[in-house]
């Protein structure tokens, strides 16, 4: 195992922390302003794939695509929030899951209606296209690390507006106190739409970046969904800077975990049964990273508001 | 000289640079009324946390009956006869006021864990339960869902839960809050007799009720015990006078 | 006689009659359907405890499920092969018969329950959801890529497994089997839903802080109850995996979760027969929707968050009106 | 609603049972909901149109969803046999589903006829006189490749497939007749969607192919991943990751890769052409390796009806043997155990127009069965 591998890999689990980000800050603000947690965001993500994948298709601007598909997640985002999420507020976490949980089925299920069931085509852009070599002889994807870039420029955004803007001094007084801002004369609910729409948006451009390396078909937002879940729990949920990183330590043991524990195994283990054995244990290692956290800080690294 | 049943020793407790309680020292003495009083924002709460066992002071011990039981989670101290009412009305709300009283009951009584036999069969339990209502004036609501009574009602039921564990000492939050005149006096009459079977730790608002009824009072004001004395001796204390009669608006 | 114990009466005659009538009119599908209804309900009455009594939001709840599906298929497999169990340090072999397999689902998500809920419970609210989903999943790809017990593929049997005096693998005689432990379990929970752990815990949901003034703890009542609900929810997995003469890791993904949480939601929080009425419910749409459209889900999902956002109480909810607090 | 739908279901088995005086009726259990929904319905659509263009009338299809799930499937098998009371079975995807509904199905009696699925368990000890597999073997595939990789001369494969049974199996059937080196042995996560990792690491190995058994959206993302990696070594896998209905999804991605069939749409025979040719009318698509799966069995069913009548379980069972139908494969007879016997080609990806598609290259194995047999004793 050469160092260049293991830095190679170390991009990587940065690039797949970074796409987590994306979904995982939305989820984050969303529940830490409304206190809602929406299984549906997978769906928003697949969305954003769907709708990138069709515009690329038609216009044949990859550009366009990724427009197209932040326009798409955040419209879509709006009207579900206008017509179900905006009664959920109020609810258990129980009514949330299932709420959300019925509209991953009808999202679902519509896409396939609308798209079909094979998957759809989205490919890089040509000028995204190919490897670059980095310092120490690293030779690394192109795009991989445009989307570590966008993922830095988006996180940096994000702390911007929440730090910076009065939007952002807004969203920080609801994570604090709901009833306050309602009283100091803030539209809550369209404050809430907004935030809604900013995670759906979200969700739906990490869905486009990701598509173009991955399978754009039905379903695709569910494994996502669930790591974007494991990131906020463990960076503390309500928290951005959590969130950031939630994602780069899943993305990390993940891409590193897979990478390595093989490689462990086959110290004491004849090849076959160690990558059997390391692969096993690696699919499972977030979920033991998740439980670790857990174990050790009940509210997650960065948590302490609201459960 | 008999032993306090209740004691705070030198208890501080510090939230980042806020001191929430200052070398606080009070006793509660057998079948007295002990009162604690002080403007909004004095750390009452925060004292009676540390004294039922939700927090715990960063320096200071607490005494029940001798015990040492600084360290001990609040299920330990309510079964070592620290019985507490609460400031806002903490109770089963979709209980009856019967099943609320049981519950206390069978909290005092143990055996908790008994997966058969309807709890609201066992007699001792039930009879614990309704002697309670009574006492408190709750015997007539005994079918009624606790949700769905008065603010004063949800009160009484609070201390008739209290009275169910038979405490050693009553650790009660504002039981006064939001009764009516009427109900007000009764529940002080009632305390009043109280006292005999286990003395009360009082954090009450309604200075009437408080002067009539304290044995003693303590003064508690940004986390520091300034006074502590009969009633008199607190009307008459210039301290006391300065803190209430200077800041002192709301009754 | 409260309109809910009139409707928990008719819900378990109709139950009953509408397999008998199938039987009578030779239509053993039917009876397989309900069969199925009633093996489901009995995970949901499972949950139920840990989620209507205890307020455990557990979404990791097909651990138990699967690891009781589990405990039939390693067990019957071992059997029908006549190979061991294990050898050393001494030697089990396999069984098919139905109640020690029983014995052996209820044992292993005891334990299961005892660990997971041990360190989960430390946590509270959005937390609790998803580290039960975390163990869940855990167990879920730990069975995909274990290769001894047939991974993703999952296990089959080629015989249902015995019960002294019936013939398990005729349909009604296995469903009347399946009805008489939903049942038990029944009279098991309501029993203990009025008892003193039970009212001990229904307070511990409402206020935890309330049930410390009393002197008691409520994490030791959390755990408890959830080491119930994970060995009822176990108990009906074997049933399940009997019922099918198969198990996979499908019974351990995180939709198999979510759709226990369906039944008990469907059916009413809380209520002791609810998942009684929400899975039958969902064995008839789930027929009569699936037959209906390949898009079925949606309709599925529709009528969900018709529940959820309108219903709330479920079946049980419309049908019997608040619920009724029981002296 | 219960008693409404037991008597639903009561009419429904009356008219069954008028239906099937003497024609065959057919349950298909596949997957039509769902992420893996394409191929449910390749081999759907390619079976009701070969019973379609056979102008039979006494041929009966129930189709239902199984929505990839085993425990559906098990109840659907339930429905199809005791309610609707069919003569054969067949449709299945999946070898887990396989695993859970063949077994008890022919152990009742019913005809299975595999569209697709072919665990090893079913070819060798778990082997029934009644379960015919249409398709292949699924080590078969991989064996082609691995044949192919000796015959390209290639000497340092890097084999990567998911952690589960199917995915063992095909590292197995490779090596069962790869001869080189392997550079590298790697199990990924089922249903992973990112392969930076193991793309990294078969760039440091060192190898000279790559060999790898990703279906479904896996092997889309890994070919999109693997092509914009810049490694250009060549590739090989099995037929199921460039077929026609993912071929679009990959793009320029899979050109030229080599991935292995017994199947191919310009394979030269006039069945094959015919079959082609119509179901591009029909469905306004270009056929699947499944929907010529599908095709097959029916024609297969089709075949045995015109020989023999479904209830005499013995004349039906031969006729089913004798395979006389003409497959789309050209050449198509069972083994011993069941299974075919047939060619396996190497196809090589290329682009028609702006459609990805795949052309025939050479023969790797021919007539070949499968490496269970010898363990099916019926």
């Amino acid at each position: 195992m050469s160092l260049i591998l293991l830095a190679e890999q170390t991009l990587n689990g940065l690039q797949f922390g970074m796409m987590l980000f994306l979904m995982a800050a939305g989820l984050t603000l969303i529940f830490g302003v409304m206190g809602l947690i929406n299984l549906a965001h997978g769906s928003l993500y697949m969305v954003g794939a769907f709708i990138a994948a069709a515009t690329a298709a038609f216009t044949g601007s990859f550009l366009l695509a990724l427009i197209a598909s932040l326009a798409a997640a955040a419209l879509a985002g709006v009207l579900i929030e206008m017509t179900i999420i905006r009664r959920l507020y109020e609810r258990d976490h129980l009514d949330q899951v299932l709420a959300t949980f019925a509209l991953i089925l009808i999202f679902s299920e519509g896409t396939r209606w609308v798209f079909g069931s094979f998957p759809l085509y989205l490919d890089i852009p040509d000028a995204l296209s190919g490897t670059v070599t980095l310092p120490f002889g690293v030779e690394y994807s192109l795009y991989r690390l445009v989307l570590i870039g966008v993922g830095l420029v988006i996180a940096l955004g994000l702390f911007l507006l929440i730090g910076k803007t009065r939007l952002g001094i807004r969203i920080r007084a609801g994570e604090n106190d709901r009833e306050m801002i309602g009283a100091l004369g803030v539209d809550i609910s369209r404050l809430y739409t907004l935030v809604f729409a900013l995670g759906a948006a979200l969700a739906g451009l990490a869905g486009a970046l990701i598509g173009a390396i991955q399978s754009v078909q039905v379903g695709m937002g569910e494994p996502v969904l669930i790591l974007a879940f494991v990131v906020i729990v463990i960076g503390g949920i309500g928290s951005i800077k959590g969130a950031l990183v939630g994602a780069l330590l899943v993305g990390l043991t993940d891409t590193l975990g897979r990478f390595l524990l093989p490689k462990a195994f086959a110290l004491v283990l004849d090849p076959s049964q160690a990558t059997a054995i390391g692969s096993a244990l690696a699919s499972m290692a977030i979920y033991i990273l998740m439980a670790g956290v857990l174990i050790l800080r009940p509210r997650g690294l960065f948590g302490g508001a609201a459960s | 000289m008999t032993e306090p049943a209740l004691a705070v020793d030198g208890v501080t407790k510090s939230f980042g640079g806020l001191i929430a309680s200052k070398d606080i020292s009070l006793d509660l003495r057998p079948g007295e009324i002990h009162a604690l009083i002080g403007p909004n924002g004095a750390g009452k709460s925060t004292l009676i946390a540390q004294i039922a066992g939700g927090l715990r002071p960063d320096t200071g011990r607490i005494w029940l009956e001798g015990r040492d039981v600084t360290g001990l989670p609040t299920a330990e101290r309510a079964r070592l006869g620290m019985g507490r009412t609460f400031q806002i009305s903490s109770l089963a709300m979709e209980f009856t006021v019967l099943q609320n009283a049981v519950l206390g009951a069978l909290g005092q009584r143990g055996r908790v864990f008994r997966f058969w036999r309807p709890v609201m069969r066992e007699s001792d339990l039930l009879s614990r339960a309704e002697a309670a209502l009574e006492q408190v004036g709750l015997a007539e609501f005994r079918a009624v869902r606790t949700g769905d009574l008065s603010h004063g009602q949800r009160r009484q039921l609070e201390v008739a839960v209290a009275l169910t564990l038979e405490p050693h000492v009553f650790l009660m939050d504002e039981p006064m809050a939001g009764l009516g005149a009427e109900a007000s006096r009764q529940l002080m009459g009632f305390l009043d007799r109280l006292r005999d079977r286990a003395p009360i730790l009082l954090v009450e608002h309604d200075m009437d009720a408080v002067f009539a009824l304290a044995d003693r009072i303590s003064v508690l004001v940004y986390g520091e015990i300034i006074a502590t004395g009969t009633a008199d001796e607190i009307r008459a204390d210039p301290r006391v006078r300065s803190v209430y009669l200077g800041a002192e608006s709301t009754p | 006689m409260t309109r809910e114990t009139a409707l928990n009466i008719v819900l378990m005659a109709v139950l009953l009659a509408v397999p008998l009538a199938a039987w009578s009119l030779d239509e053993p599908f039917v009876i397989t359907l309900a069969t199925r209804a009633a093996i489901l309900a009995i995970a949901g009455v499972g949950l139920n405890v840990a989620l209507g009594l205890g307020g455990l939001v557990s979404f990791g709840h097909a651990v138990f499920f699967g690891l009781g599906g589990y405990a039939m298929g390693i067990l019957a497999h071992h059997a029908q092969t006549y190979t061991p169990l294990m050898t050393a340090p001494f030697t089990i072999d396999g069984t098919t018969s139905m109640p020690v397999i029983w014995l052996v689902a209820i044992g292993v998500s005891v334990l299961a329950a005892l660990a997971i809920g041990a360190l989960s419970l430390r946590t509270t609210g959005v937390y609790f959801i998803m580290i039960t989903l975390a163990f869940a999943q855990m167990v879920y790809y730990f069975a995909i890529s274990w290769p001894a017990y047939g991974g993703e593929d999952g296990l089959s049997v080629y015989v249902r497994n015995g019960f002294p005096g019936l013939n398990t693998m005729d349909p009604i005689q296995y469903f009347s089997l399946c009805y008489g432990v939903l049942a038990l379990v029944l009279l098991g929970v309501s029993r203990l839903a009025r008892s003193p752990f039970g009212l001990m815990l229904q307070a511990a949901r409402q206020d935890p802080e309330r049930v410390e003034a009393i002197g008691q703890t409520p994490y030791r009542l959390y755990l408890t109850a959830f080491v119930i609900s994970g060995a009822i929810t176990g108990l009906s997995g074997a049933l399940f995996a009997d019922l099918n003469r198969f198990v996979s890791p499908t019974m351990l993904s995180w939709h198999m979760s979510g759709e226990i949480m369906i039944f008990v939601i469907l059916g009413g929080v809380g209520r002791v027969f609810g998942p009684v009425a929400g899975a039958a419910l969902f064995i008839l749409l789930e027929h009569l929707l699936g037959g209906l459209s390949a898009y079925w889900h949606v309709y599925l999902g529709a009528m969900l968050l018709g529940v959820v956002l309108f219903a709330r109480g479920g079946l049980y909810g419309l049908l019997a009106g608040r619920e009724v607090a029981h002296d | 609603m219960t008693i409404r739908q037991l008597f639903l279901s009561a009419c429904m088995a009356a008219m069954a049972t008028g239906a099937t005086a003497e024609g065959v009726k057919v349950g298909m259990i596949t997957t039509l909901s769902g992420g893996g929904a394409g191929l449910g319905i390749d081999v759907r659509d390619g079976f009701m149109l070969a019973v379609e263009q056979s102008g039979r009338d006494d041929i009966e299809v129930v189709i239902e969803d199984d929505q990839r799930k085993p425990d559906v499937a098990v109840q659907l098998a339930d429905k199809m046999i005791q309610s609707e009371k069919v003569d054969v079975l067949t449709g299945i995807i999946w070898s887990n589903l396989a695993m859970a509904v063949i077994p008890g199905a022919v152990a009742q009696g019913k005809f299975y006829l595999s569209p697709n699925a072919g665990p090893s368990v079913l070819a060798g000890k778990g082997c029934n006189p009644n379960y015919f597999n249409v398709a292949w073997q699924n080590d078969n595939l991989h064996e082609a490749a691995g044949a192919y990789a000796n015959s390209a001369r290639l000497t340092n494969s890097f084999i990567l497939a998911p952690n589960y049974p199917a995915g063992q199996d095909a590292l197995t059937g490779y090596k069962r007749f790869y001869e080189g080196e392997l550079a590298g042995e790697l199990y990924t996560k089922l249903g992973q969607t990112d392969y930076a990792s193991e793309i990294a690491q078969i760039r440091a190995a060192g190898a000279d192919s790559v060999f790898f058994f990703l279906p479904g959206g896996m092997g889309i993302s890994f070919m999109k991943q693997y092509a914009e990696s810049g490694l250009d070594l060549p590739v090989v896998g099995p037929a199921f990751s460039f077929d026609q209905g993912i071929l679009q999804a990959v793009g320029d991605a899979a050109l030229g890769v080599r991935n292995t069939s017994q199947w191919s749409k310009d394979l030269d025979n006039p069945a094959n052409t015919a079959f082609v040719e119509s179901f591009q009318a029909k469905y306004d698509r270009l056929p699947s390796l499944y929907a010529s799966q599908g095709f097959d069995t029916a024609n297969l069913l089709i075949s045995a009806v015109e020989a023999a009548d479904v209830g005499d379980q013995d004349a039906f069972r031969a006729a089913l043997k004798a395979a006389d139908f003409a497959s789309t494969r050209g050449d198509f007879e069972f083994g011993p155990n069941n299974h075919p016997i047939q060619d396996f080609y190497v196809r090589e990806v290329i682009q028609e127009g702006d459609v990805f598609t795949n052309k025939v290259e050479s023969l790797v194995l021919e007539s070949h069965g499968d490496a269970y047999a010898a363990e099916c004793k019926m």
